[in-house]
């Protein structure tokens, strides 16, 4: 079994000296430092064939103060998916950027940009991305409290706010009775 | 020359008729209800048997279909599109969330209410509606319009400091034209 | 002293004082030029219908000179263009450089054109060719760019039909002993000149040149578009016709009134020639089409049009019947007017934009709205839709090629005026029409005295659109001068020979009740509720255009239409001419290296030479 | 006086009975359509009812001079050639009285001209909107007539050569005389010019020019209310003077108005069921359709024709 993941970790670790594991058939992942990050991911697109960036995703761990960065690359020859993982001080943000390796990751990283703020030096295209005139926090941090903007932002329709059975309340403001067949999906 | 019924000149009621039974609908296609218009246009459900047809842009329009959520970004183009329709024009909004939000009422990109930016004649409730339900919901406004009832272009036009207000609360960097009604 | 003379004295004159008095201010030609232009028309129309001829004897040869109906048709189209175009000039050539050259050229050009159709003899007919084709090239590369690219095409292709028409001169010098262009007709008509089908031959090739017929055309679309748009609307409506002048002379007067019909060999090669020049005047009109509609340039578009346009005009002169004839004459003096005043308003739009590439200008309509207006009046006569005076033309061509059984020609001809109506609109739409340009916020309308020469032209397309009898009527004289007897014409209705007819007075009326109605219905209908709105305020899906985004389609505006007819578009004539120069110098350096300067190459080169003689007598023997 | 004025009344007629047909058959399409696909449909006046809307819509914009005159063009061209075609055949009693029009004052091929007339102005119109889809729909729909225009001015030519008249009425009494119509002496050519009707009435596949969902319904794109309705109108009267002609020159005409709605009904159906079958081409595509066997056709009419 794994011994083609098991393999791939080992010439990592020695590569690089990282820590790593298999977490299950097909499925490796490594974590460094975040300066690490673009030596590694050039070495395993150029030498071990995983030519393929499948995505980077941003996790937010605000108690600990830190964005978890998540780099999804894929070999089409040893069908072999490797998850590179760094942590990142949350304030100030700050990533090496990594479109000179794969231009898709330009897309990744002007979307990790606008919706956690994290800056990638020497990014290519400094417009807006996908929000429009957004002047708040990035929303997708965990201290952006959604509900709250949106209760400043955008009108509540009265009912909503105690969260209610959206048939009751109905019932409730025309005076019918709930039929008999809907009681069941009732929530109390 | 009064009609007996509802009030209305004979030419106001020939006009409204008209209007009743040929609505060319803009369908904006957001969110989810997009699928349902094609599905309420063709053979299954048959729209067009009320005169309901699908017009390519919003000058030849009559109805804008709001099909679903509205992100602050899809606002700005449905304001537009809604302004660059032609009196009288009725507007139709699907689902829970142009109502209140839907399941959506707390995020941070989506109104909630729609009638607080564009006058709305008839909401069709549901998550999404059936085709049935929006057919049902086109019967409504065809009874509104034949009631002489339907003025959403008055509506907004009368109203439109307010509308405009509400419009800039989401809209921050307005860069649309203003129009000279 | 006589009028013609004097007229063309004036012009010479006028010239020199042009370029004198550029020497004093770079301002004063365009005066003298306009001027000199009014004097030569005023004393032109005040004596044009009086007999004139003039004879008299330079160095032992006579050169004659005289009016006659067909002569005063074509002079109508120099005075009338040259007057307007010189008035145009004086604005439109403000702020340009070496004027005085230009108005020299200018004045010499419209001087030559009026000396070559009142020569009466060969000698003066061919100097008068000479002084256009070369006033005209200097004007070509008046500002001294492009002579590589431009002017060496004209000059080349002008040698070739001078070097044609000369050799002709001196055959039928040879063979009647005189110059005089009337003894040329007699002796036609006596049957006294052996090689008639070569001299006709080759004096066509000379005058086919000036008319840009297929497969000489090539210096046309390259000389129109280089020239200052005063001078082309000279260039392209009146400088063109001087070949289609005399090629009215040849095929009408020599082929078909020259009383040998009977001669069967005769009747066959001219009938021959006749059809083979309709056909190329047929291809010519298709694929200059076709060229005009793919160009971005707005003056090089309108350039490949008057091909396309003089290709028509020689279809109904090889055809030559009465109706044929007529439709070609009239077309010749309608080309003049439409594509006069189309050049103009391009010139207007370079004037006051700067550049005439369509890919560059949108949306000047609310900024130039006479020019607007003249160029769609003038658009609709090119593309012959009623009831301007270009339908007229059209369909008295189609009349004439339909009643005459040139079943084909008819096709080829419709294909390209259908063709027609693409560039007509791309010309339209690409500098007026589409979103207003922020670059372009500033323009304003030309000055007047270049919008009223426009203007005259846009009208007389109005009047005869109704009204064509008003041209038919010098026309009818012409056609009368060149032989054909009793020539019938009315004054608003065209018929053709079957009986068929189109009364155009009823069309207008038609058409102007219509539109009445139909404009104050849609003027008055709601009139509270309409709004004109700007041209940015457009449904694009909801997307709002930026200030500086134009959304006007220009670029590749008939790309299906070329992709479609792609295999029409492979041959380019150009490339065969630089094929064809390209295989002559490699056949030449081929023949330098039989000279290796070896004399035993040349011995070995006697020695075949000599066996290949012997085989050769041998075989014979 | 009495005259003049019978005439005013009878062109008034004319332009009535042909909008009223023109846009009854459009109804009868939209019927037909949805029955083929499964559906209900709407009724057959449903056309009306649309226009009727259009009219009494409140508010209207226009995008410039040319755009308010757009649909003028059309109406005016529309008019124009509905004076000039015979609507019924000249022997018969009601074309005396009631639609001699101008009938005898035009030819073939001054209606061939007069016909692009309005789709010109049209164009105009629509390029002053400024909207790219207008002017991308207007030039698809010039190509597409330089494709259509050859088979069917294969077609005429090859009448016209044959019975040396360039005029209807001609074609028309000579299909009388010989008791047989031009659809059976000229197969041929009868062909390209059914091929190239196909191209003129612009139903799928040869929609090309409208293409709602590519570019947005074209070079209409911007004109609503009155002037949506003014151009359905014109084109309602546009289907009418197509068929008529079609049935003026290669089914003898008619005699009387019913026989003019079953004939012209029959030839409208043609290019009706040919789009129910068929996908939109592309530009080129239908241009080179057009160039193949139509134009084919069309020159084997002529050689026919002539010998």
């Amino acid at each position: 079994m794994l011994e083609k993941e098991q393999k791939l970790l080992e010439i990592l670790k020695s590569a690089f000296q990282v820590e790593g594991k298999v977490i299950r058939n097909r499925r490796v992942e490594i974590w460094d430092h975040k300066e690490m990050v673009p030596a590694i991911l050039l070495m395993v697109k150029t030498q071990l064939g995983y030519k393929h960036l499948n995505h980077i995703t941003c996790i937010d761990w605000l108690e600990e103060g830190k964005f978890q960065l998540v780099y999804t690359v894929f070999s089409h020859t040893d069908k072999l998916t490797l998850f590179v993982k760094t942590k990142i001080d949350r304030d100030p943000a700050i990533m090496p950027n990594i479109d000179d390796i794969w231009d898709q990751a330009n897309t990744y990283e002007r979307e990790l940009r606008e919706m956690y703020g994290i800056e990638f030096p020497g990014l290519v295209g400094d417009q807006e991305f996908i929000l429009e005139d957004w002047d708040e926090m990035p929303p997708m941090r965990r201290d952006f409290k959604t509900d709250v903007y949106a209760e400043k932002t955008f009108f509540a329709q009265p009912g909503r706010e105690d969260a209610q059975d959206v048939r009751e309340t109905i019932t409730k403001r025309s005076g019918e009775e709930i039929p008999e067949f809907a009681k069941k999906y009732s929530r109390d | 020359m009064e009609n007996k019924r509802n009030s209305q000149t004979i030419a106001e009621y020939i006009k409204n008729w008209s209007r009743k039974h040929s609505l060319f609908i803009m369908a904006y296609g957001t969110g989810c209800g997009a699928i349902e218009i094609p599905a309420t246009l063709t053979s299954r459900y048959d729209a067009e048997r009320l005169g309901i047809r699908g017009a390519a842009t919003p000058r030849q329009a009559d109805v804008l279909l709001i099909t679903g959520y509205l992100a602050t970004k899809t606002l700005k183009r449905v304001i537009r599109v809604y302004e660059q329709m032609q009196d009288p024009k009725y507007v139709i909004a699907f689902g829970s969330c142009t109502i209140n939000g839907g399941m959506y009422y707390d995020s941070y990109n989506t109104i909630n209410v729609l009638e607080k930016y564009i006058p709305v004649d008839v909401y069709i409730n549901g998550c999404m509606p059936r085709p049935e339900a929006v057919i049902a919901g086109f019967q409504q406004l065809q009874d509104k319009i034949a009631r002489g009832e339907a003025d959403n272009g008055t509506r907004y036009k009368e109203n439109l400091e307010w509308y405009r207000a509400n419009q800039h609360r989401v809209i921050k960097n307005w860069r649309m034209p203003d129009y000279n009604w | 002293m006589n009028t013609l003379a004097l007229i063309i004295l004036i012009f010479f004159s006028g010239a020199t004082l042009a370029y004198l008095s550029s020497l004093i201010s770079n301002k004063l030609p365009g005066w003298v030029a306009l001027l000199t232009t009014m004097t030569g028309t005023v004393l032109f129309y005040m004596s044009f219908q009086n007999e004139q001829a003039l004879s008299f004897s330079i160095i032992g040869l006579n050169l004659e000179w005289a009016l006659d109906n067909y002569t005063i048709l074509f002079a109508h189209i120099i005075f009338g263009l040259g007057i307007l175009a010189s008035l145009y000039s004086v604005q439109y050539m403000q702020n340009k450089s070496q004027q005085g050259s230009f108005y020299a050229n200018f004045l010499l050009s419209i001087g030559s054109m009026f000396g070559i159709i009142i020569s009466k003899d060969f000698i003066s007919f061919f100097i008068f060719w000479e002084i256009m084709t070369w006033s005209s090239f200097l004007i070509v590369v008046w500002n001294g760019i492009g002579f590589r690219k431009n002017g060496i095409w004209y000059m080349a292709m002008s040698a070739i039909g001078a070097y044609a028409m000369l050799t002709a001169i001196v055959l039928i010098n040879s063979e009647i002993g005189t110059y005089s262009l009337q003894a040329f007709f007699n002796a036609v008509q006596e049957n006294a000149i052996d090689n008639l089908m070569l001299v006709s031959i080759l004096l066509l090739i000379g005058f086919a040149v000036k008319a840009a017929l297929m497969p000489l055309h090539i210096w046309a679309p390259r000389a129109y578009s280089n020239t200052p748009a005063s001078y082309t609307s000279v260039f392209s409506g009146a400088l063109s016709k001087m070949g289609v002048f005399g090629m009215g002379l040849v095929l009408i007067r020599v082929f078909r009134f020259s009383g040998l019909q009977d001669n069967f060999d005769y009747a066959l090669v001219s009938q021959f020639t006749s059809h083979v020049l309709a056909w190329l005047g047929g291809i010519t009109a298709a694929i200059a089409t076709l060229y005009a509609l793919v160009q971005k340039d707005a003056k090089k578009l309108l350039a490949y049009s008057s091909i396309a346009q003089l290709g028509y005009i020689v279809i109904g002169l090889a055809i030559g019947t009465k109706l044929a004839v007529m439709s070609a004459l009239f077309l010749a003096i309608m080309h003049a007017v439409f594509k006069g005043a189309l050049f103009m308003a391009v010139g207007a739009v370079e004037r006051q934009v700067g550049t005439t590439d369509m890919t560059k200008i949108s949306g000047l309509i609310r900024r130039m709205p006479w020019t607007f207006f003249v160029t769609l009046v003038s658009i609709i006569a090119l593309a012959g839709v009623p009831p301007l005076s270009g339908f007229v033309g059209k369909w008295m061509l189609y009349e004439a090629l339909i009643t005459n059984g040139n079943f084909f020609l008819v096709v080829v001809v419709f294909f390209s005026s259908t063709a027609a109506f693409l560039y007509s609109y791309r010309i339209l739409f690409g500098l007026f029409l589409g979103q207003e340009e922020d670059d372009t916020a500033h323009v304003k309308e030309a000055p007047a005295t270049m919008v009223i020469p426009m203007v005259i032209l846009a009208l007389f397309l109005i009047v005869t659109g109704t009204y064509p009898g008003i041209v038919f009527e010098p026309i009818a004289h012409g056609m009368e001068y060149l032989g054909f007897t009793d020539v019938t014409w009315n004054m608003t209705v065209l018929s053709n020979v079957w009986g068929d007819s189109v009364n155009l007075q009823y069309v207008s009326t038609t058409i102007g009740v219509a539109f009445m109605l139909a404009l104050i219905f849609l003027t008055f209908k709601g009139r509270k509720g309409t709004r004109g709105v700007s041209t940015k305020d457009i449904s694009t899906s909801g997307e709002i255009p930026l200030e500086h985004e134009n959304l006007t389609f220009q670029l590749d505006f008939f790309k299906p239409f070329e992709r479609a007819a792609a295999p029409l578009y492979k041959r380019s004539i150009t490339k065969i001419y630089e094929d064809v120069a390209n295989g002559l110098e490699a056949l030449f350096d081929f023949t330098r290296k039989i000279y290796t300067g070896n004399g035993q190459t040349y011995a070995i080169y006697v020695v075949a030479f000599l066996v290949t003689l012997l085989i050769v007598v041998q075989n014979m023997l | 006086m009495e005259g003049i004025g019978l005439k005013i009344l009878g062109a008034l007629l004319t332009t009535i009975m042909a909008f009223a047909v023109g846009m009854t058959y459009g109804g009868i399409t939209r019927k037909l359509t949805a029955r083929v696909q499964n559906r209900v449909g709407p009724t057959i006046w449903q056309n009306f009812i649309d226009l009727v809307k259009l009219q009494s819509k409140k508010t209207n914009i226009y995008h410039g001079v040319m755009g308010h005159f757009a649909p003028m063009w059309i109406i005016t061209a529309a008019m124009t050639v509905l004076m000039f075609i015979p609507v019924l055949h000249p022997n018969s009693t009601w074309y005396s009285t009631w639609f001699p029009n101008l009938t005898f004052h035009g030819d073939l091929i001054f209606l061939l001209y007069m016909m692009v007339f309005g789709s010109l102005g049209m164009a105009l119109g629509a390029g002053q909107t400024g909207n790219p889809n207008s002017a991308i729909g207007v030039t698809r729909g010039l190509s597409q007539m330089v494709g259509f225009e050859i088979p069917f001015v294969l077609a005429l030519v090859a009448l016209m050569v044959q019975y040396k008249t360039t005029s209807i009425q001609d074609i028309m009494a000579i299909q009388d005389q010989s008791g047989v119509w031009m659809m059976f002496s000229n197969p041929f050519s009868f062909l390209a010019a059914l091929f190239a009707s196909l191209g003129m009435f612009r139903y799928s596949p040869f929609d090309i020019v409208g293409a709602p969902a590519e570019l947005a319904s074209g070079p209409v794109s911007e004109f609503g209310g009155k002037y949506l309705g003014v151009m359905m109108t014109g084109g309602s009267i546009f289907a009418f003077i197509k068929l008529t002609l079609y049935v003026d020159l290669f089914m003898g005409g008619a005699y009387s108005i019913p026989e003019l709605l079953i004939k012209t009904f029959a030839l409208y159906m043609v290019p009706v069921f040919y789009g129910w079958v068929s996908p939109r081409y592309r530009t080129e595509q239908a241009i080179r359709y057009f160039w193949g066997w139509p134009t084919a056709l069309g020159i084997l009419g002529v050689i026919i024709a002539v010998w």
